[in-house]
């Protein structure tokens, strides 16, 4: 069973490395935003596994507050990009 | 190599490549993403190394605010233009990757070398933690054993926000930190920062509760706590508050304050400085942690914020 | 290998990068990011050093922990610190530059090498 | 009962790791934006949900097992709100159509 969860975490962990790998390339800023939102389910999901294999239950913890910074941190990617985009004079819906 | 094993050197690997692009891509937005990346990830490297408080903090403090705070930043910066006057020459170059390697190498060699058996107050941590009540062996080091150390932390915290403070143009002095942000009353960023507060707010006060006995705390709660305060300035439901406000300064300085007088207590009436009672170590504990999960939570949000802007109209 | 000995390694490449990117990178906010991946390089060789002393049903060292936590807080209050200054230098100066000798807004000239 | 268990956690979480490659193969092939958004935000939180489901039969307690699902509530708030907002600002930066 450890070894089938191990095996699982390093699979998710993988694709999250190529995600990134995806994200951080862009082309454009929005790609860049993505990135907390990935952590926020591929890097919780990993957390989770890994909690259960190495026999930690205090990571659902770090899983939760993982949960909300992530939300908290793509929330800023959004506002800190709309303000550039702001000046660069393009405005947004959302902000008016 | 077993499959535990593979799996640690994948991990590391991912987390290092991030460090790389945090150092080595052009654009300072997407350098300061991949930090955020960087930051939110080292969290599973520490639940690994079983030091699950850590993980909490790293993930909510250096991951979290300590990426926004640069985010914030680098989105102000954007203009600045590139500082290619000052790129460094390509000796200077060679010199730092030659010294840099050179550091690595010698900490590499450390880690190789270290003493077996390692050395651990870990035995003696657990065997006096009934002098305070508390299961959790990382807060008795920091509230108890190392008591001094987490105050005079406190007032590194308060010294960096007057540092930030003082930094206000002299029109502004007092006044509000940071833009006033407007969203759609309608929106979905206003509906978020409508939901999701509570939630934050129930889990803050959870991880701060439960690190008496369990992993967490008052700086882990703290940080959940002003990252959704922070949320619900940035969806524009409320404003901060200007600088200048005694019941502010009040909480700002209500966890130091508290943490001061216990252990002037225990100096007047004890053995030490931060001596506890045996008999009131919890409550007296409970109470310094209570003080200061308000002070931590404006702190971070305010240190955020950064320095006043508007005056007060 | 085990795990503390591999994560001790990751750490140590962890300062090399960050001192190596605190040195070459003229922008002071990406000055400011290598020194927080250093930072947590050094954070990351006390967890490795914590993890082999794992005793007593506790699965690190929870003093290296504890300074590893107040670290974290005073690297961050550092943080803060630097970036109000340098965006209140920016505003007072319109650049990020450092320099004295260098005239503001002057990013086009590559005269310094 | 254990063997029960395990085979609810093997068959969900190897399900869930199918998600997660599904999304990663949808942000690494689609061509735009959107459609990268659409394949990160919805397939990860079906392998997210998977993980947990997953999980829950592993779980010590009642309350970790409750922990457990409000975790994959939050990453579906999440998910939905964030892309809604990433969404919109790609449309500002792209040329009117």
């Amino acid at each position: 069973m450890t070894e089938f969860l191990t095996a699982a975490v390093g699979f998710i962990l993988a694709m999250l490395a190529l995600g990134l790998v995806s994200i951080l390339r862009g082309p454009g800023d929005t790609d860049r935003m993505m990135a907390a939102q990935l952590i926020g389910t591929g890097g919780i999901a990993a957390l989770l596994l890994l909690g259960t294999v190495t026999g930690v239950p205090a990571a659902v913890d770090v899983a939760l507050t993982l949960a909300l910074l992530a939300t908290f941190a793509s929330i800023a990617f959004v506002k800190k990009g709309l303000s550039s985009l702001e000046a660069d004079g393009t405005g947004s819906t959302e902000d008016q | 190599m077993s499959i535990a094993a593979a799996f640690e050197v994948a991990l590391a690997a991912v987390v290092l490549g991030l460090g790389i692009w945090t150092i080595a891509v052009r654009e300072t937005y997407s350098a300061t993403v991949g930090f955020v990346a960087y930051g939110l990830l080292v969290a599973l490297i520490w639940v690994r190394l079983d030091a699950v408080d850590v993980a909490l903090t790293e993930a909510a403090i250096g991951g979290g605010l300590g990426g926004v705070l640069l985010l914030g930043a680098a989105a102000r910066l954007r203009d600045a233009g590139p500082t290619a006057a000052e790129a460094p020459g390509k000796v200077v170059r060679v010199t730092a990757a030659i010294l840099s390697v050179l550091t690595a190498a010698a900490l590499a060699g450390a880690v190789l070398l270290l003493p077996d058996p390692a050395p651990t107050l870990a035995p003696k941590a657990v065997a006096n933690a009934s002098a305070t009540g508390l299961a959790n062996p990382v807060t008795n080091v920091l509230m108890a054993f190392r008591a001094m150390d987490t105050m005079l932390e406190k007032v590194v915290l308060l010294l960096a926000i007057i540092g930030v403070w003082s930094l206000a143009p002299d029109d502004a002095w007092g006044g509000h930190p940071g833009p006033r942000h407007q969203a759609d009353p309608l929106g979905v960023l206003v509906f978020l920062a409508r939901l999701l507060p509570p939630i934050g707010i129930v889990v803050g006060i959870y991880i701060f509760w439960t690190g008496a006995n369990h992993p967490g705390g008052a700086f882990q709660g703290g940080a959940i706590l002003a990252s959704m305060w922070l949320l619900a300035i940035m969806a524009g439901l409320t404003d901060t508050p200007p600088v200048g406000r005694r019941w502010l300064r009040f909480i700002l300085v209500a966890g130091p304050g508290l943490f001061l007088v216990v252990g002037l207590g225990g100096l007047w009436f004890g053995a030490a400085f931060l001596a506890y009672p045996p008999a009131q170590a919890k409550p007296l504990i409970l109470g310094i942690e209570v003080a200061m999960i308000l002070t931590i939570a404006a702190t971070l949000g305010l240190l955020l914020a950064g320095a006043p802007e508007r005056s007060v109209k | 290998m085990s795990g503390p000995t591999v994560f001790g390694l990751c750490a140590a490449v962890a300062v090399g990068l960050g001192l190596y990117g605190l040195i070459t990178n003229p922008h002071p906010l990406r000055k400011i990011i290598a020194f927080n991946l250093l930072g947590s390089g050094v954070f990351l060789l006390f967890g490795a050093v914590g993890r082999r002393g794992a005793a007593a049903s506790v699965g690190n060292d929870p003093v290296p922990q504890a300074l590893v936590i107040t670290g974290v807080v005073v690297a961050f209050s550092a943080t803060a610190l630097a970036i109000a200054l340098l965006l209140r230098l920016f505003q007072k100066t319109g650049s990020t530059t450092l320099s004295s000798g260098a005239p503001p807004n002057a990013s086009s000239d590559p005269s310094g090498g | 009962m254990s063997l029960v268990r395990d085979i609810i956690t093997i068959a969900a979480v190897s399900a869930g790791a199918f998600f997660f490659l599904a999304g990663t193969v949808g942000l690494l092939r689609f061509p735009d934006t959107l459609t990268r958004l659409h394949a990160l935000t919805k397939a990860d939180n079906l392998g997210l949900g998977l993980v947990v489901l997953g999980l829950l039969p592993q779980a010590t307690s009642l309350r970790d097992g409750l922990k457990l699902i409000s975790i994959w509530l939050l990453g579906l708030l999440a998910g939905a709100t964030v892309s809604q907002l990433i969404a919109r600002t790609a449309r500002q930066g792209e040329p009117a159509k």
